[in-house]
């Protein structure tokens, strides 16, 4: 292709886009939207499935049955997402298996919200709240993303996790107009999740990369910064119902602004965190190597049983 | 028949599906594939579905004032009576998979035949969950062709792990004094009338799968009278943690 | 110092010992030769003695009416104080003894710095406790050089072991609110001064052992806040049990 | 060595066993001597070894402190009394290697009582005194029997266990004396634990064999009912102290003999449990060798650094 003819097709892509038509995967697309959507997707189905650890670590100890199913059907619908995404990464030319190793190499990221562990029955309802609250903050634009099989898949997952989110806020409510004793486990998850949430939007605009790009595919409509904010106007008066205190010192209503101001986030843990070096990095990755690398012998055994039953059609048949 | 008998009665179903649910629910996230684990633990989740019903209505019939979660998390070790095969630890796949495909197979006949009972709850609760059980029946099946037939390591894994598994088969057809006293009133199942089908259902899945049927002189008996394996003290300790740390509170 | 601020000083250290004797203590009878089976369970014991005399003098000091096994089994998880090197679980041996070995010399400098408190008791259990310290601190460091300048698997898997469990060596010097106050008062140790000491005889051993130091950048912490990894809460499950089920028995 | 010298040996050899005199590994000693104690003494470090795991389940739920330390020193006593014996045998020319490959392959027996699980904490009450009382019972004699080695190591043990039997009376005391629930506990323990202690002592005189040339070799002072009556004369009057029921409705004192008359015991049981499908059997064996096949690596670690050392030893000498 000529270079005239690759800028002719830049161009009616990005005019599609404006138009806010989708692209799908058989579509002509640039590589580099190619390439930012794998990475984005394969981003966000890693978190689901490295997600599914955190909520996993409680379910053999949930302290009711009900619980216990909610919570069961919770992991399983973060398998069902991550499912949905490496199925839209995929008709992007890129192998689950591909995926999988960036995953297990470390090359890929996910979300460095999942590196925290969860060490009480409240960090179960602080998660379904805050983190599957800044999670659909996240989410919810993308569900009118340009690339067709991504915004699909954003719609299902972004229905799912509004149920989660309304859940968790659940739990904490029994928790707070529980025993005292129960009031102090859901004021200490909040306590030990609240700053966490708020690095799930990244770092500030100033630190941001990839932004403007983003913005025009509509992998991004906000900034980093205007969803963080959107987050902390729409909890802190969840939390207030709650009877539960933020833990920010700085945090109170403006005003002025009609938003509330907050304290400093902690970048340097944010990007000890991100670099690998998070409270349970290592147990995570570990945690989803062993899994893969128990599973080889039961993934091959299914691959020889189906080319032996195909292979068995094929005699018949002929 | 009275009631305390027909709590009984129930535990001696119910507490199969309670206790082979959380050893499911232990394996969400660890999967060999995603689909797998999705599958398991849909079957932690309809196991424990039907173990909701069976307490809410055991606990409708006692006299105490008790809860489904009273049953599930409040019992002694040697109150529960599930057989010795649910509470078998998940060594690896082909372990969890073989413990599924014994029990599974058992199950849907006992389920099936539960629609007899001239207890309507049951009958509601056997229809309900016989849709269920067949496809876990399905699903465990399927795994035991393909390991069977697929690799000569996964022949062999799950050829060891079946033929560790079978001592644990007989007792699933042992009768309890509640069982019998149920049989007797017309609700309870008469499970030696399952045995032949069971065996004869096995076998086929087993041949298919080019896979040995064990022959075994001895088998181990002893969850339906609350005397259990080693592993269920553990299990129990995690199970219960919540409840018997922070007593009497709602969660 | 007030009653308080030192019972939080001994807990911060009585807990070390408590939550690995009890990792030790999972290995009783699963040792690689029954030597070290023995020798391991004798560390478990010792520390388990420190902790005995810790949680009593811990109990005197209280305003409530506790007793050791109150403190021992009936704290929550946010309450325990180790450090997060101790509730590592025992993935193997190499593990089991890097783990020990990374405490067993701090834990052996604490120790004797801690014979020059000014609270008599405390001298009194760092003294005896001393002697068993130097042993374990011995047994490790020799099994360290076996392992190192063993075969060319051992030097793997004790490296490995040493990489992975070295970011949990920076919190064994932090110091809580009530270090700071009982370092004040001239009854607790100042941790900061056995730091060089501590990575000169480590780095010594590894040395010997043709092993390499590890070099972080980010430590991991949090065990003495109370903020434990994710193997803590099973750990508890299990050393809970008996005194979450049977609440208020003698034994 | 002609047939008539060794006539006069095993001869002299017989003698010496009448008159009380020690057997020790350097004397001459008949082949089936040799073997018979090399089967009876490994058998008996095999069941130090393996009674090492049902008690060892119970370690990290111990109900106190206390009853934790004692029950970690119980079961490191029997390690130590598995490695006199151990010890014992090699000295009649037999590697601690072949005597566990011999335990791994199943080849070899251990006490077949450790073969049922520990369930509750009273089991370990209930095995202290009723399996360590039956086993002081069966051992007691063996602190007189021939073979030196075994003799010497026999005192110690006895010593041991006495003051083990004392512990788990103990416990069962505590039990009875504690709520209902406890002694609840205690009274299933025993009936759990009665009749596959009486079974400790052997298949009845009739069924037994080797017993002459055991008695001869002072292996054996006592036959296998004898023992066990004298277990049961012992142990029903502590379960009447105890407020305990023993768990046979035939149980009751003869006036005329001066002992206990009991029902019958489940030989069929017993067989089965012998045969290897007692309740715990795979288990115990499977955890057996399971320890020691991950500890190989570790064994070979040991061996490879010693040769080192001693090399480098040598070099220096020369």
């Amino acid at each position: 292709m000529s270079e005239q003819e690759v800028k002719n097709l830049e161009e009616m892509f990005e005019q599609k886009i404006a138009r806010d038509e989708k692209i799908e995967p058989k579509d002509w697309m640039p590589e580099k939207y190619r390439k930012t959507h794998i990475r984005q997707i394969s981003q966000h189905a890693h978190s689901e499935i490295v997600g599914m650890l955190p909520e996993g670590n409680w379910i053999t100890r949930a302290p009711s049955l009900r619980r216990k199913v909610a919570l069961l059907a919770k992991v399983q619908d973060e398998a069902g997402h991550g499912l949905y995404l490496y199925s839209a990464c995929e008709t992007l030319g890129i192998s689950r298996d591909e995926l999988y190793d960036q995953l297990h190499s470390g090359k890929a990221k996910y979300s460095s919200i999942f590196n925290y562990p969860t060490i009480t029955w409240a960090d179960m309802g602080a998660i379904g709240w805050l983190v599957d609250g800044a999670a659909i903050i996240n989410q919810v634009p993308l569900c009118n993303t340009s690339f067709g099989p991504y915004a699909r898949a954003m719609v299902r997952v972004c229905k799912e996790e509004s149920f989660h989110q309304r859940q968790g806020y659940e739990i904490m409510l029994t928790l707070c107009r529980g025993t005292e004793e129960q009031k102090q486990m859901a004021q200490d998850s909040l306590n030990r999740w609240w700053w966490p949430s708020l690095m799930m939007f990244g770092p500030t605009d100033a630190e941001s990369t990839h932004t403007e790009q983003s913005m025009k595919w509509k992998l991004k409509r906000k900034t980093n910064d205007e969803l963080r904010q959107q987050f902390i106007d729409q909890t802190v008066p969840q939390a207030e119902i709650l009877g539960l205190t933020i833990p920010d010192d700085d945090l109170k209503w403006n005003e002025e602004t009609g938003q509330y101001d907050f304290g400093k986030i902690n970048w340097d843990e944010f990007w000890q965190v991100v670099k690998g070096h998070g409270p349970c990095n290592k147990e995570r990755l570990q945690t989803r190597v062993d899994a893969w690398e128990n599973g080889e012998w039961v993934r091959d055994a299914a691959m020889a049983y189906s080319e032996k039953q195909a292979a068995k059609k094929v005699q018949k048949a002929s | 028949m009275n009631n305390d008998s027909l709590i009984k009665y129930i535990l001696g179903i119910a507490d199969n599906s309670l206790i082979l649910g959380q050893r499911l629910g232990e394996l969400t996230g660890h999967g060999p594939t995603l689909e797998v684990d999705i599958a398991m633990t849909n079957i932690s989740l309809d196991l424990f579905g039907q173990v909701r019903s069976y307490f809410q209505y055991a606990a409708q019939l006692s006299e105490e004032d008790k809860t489904e979660d009273d049953f599930a998390f409040l019992r002694t070790e040697r109150e529960y009576v599930n057989v010795l095969l649910v509470e078998q630890p998940n060594r690896d796949f082909a372990y969890t998979i073989a413990r599924q495909f014994l029990f599974d197979h058992f199950h849907f006949l006992l389920l099936n035949e539960l629609q007899n009972s001239k207890d309507e709850t049951l009958v509601a609760i056997a229809k309900k969950s016989l849709k269920e059980a067949s496809y876990h029946r399905r699903f465990s099946s399927d795994w035991i062709k393909r390991l069977g037939d697929g690799t000569e390591e996964s022949n062999r894994k799950i050829q060891l792990a079946i033929n560790d598994l079978w001592r644990f088969t007989e007792e699933l057809f042992h009768k309890t004094k509640a069982d019998i006293e149920a049989i007797k009133e017309g609700v309870g199942v008469d499970t030696d009338k399952l045995k032949e089908k069971y065996l004869a259902n096995v076998a086929e899945v087993l041949e298919e799968a080019t896979l040995q049927k064990p022959v075994l002189e001895f088998f181990q008996e002893g969850g339906k009278k609350g005397i259990h394996s080693e592993h269920m003290g553990y299990l129990l300790s995690d199970m219960q943690y919540m409840q018997r740390t922070y007593p009497g509170m709602k969660w």
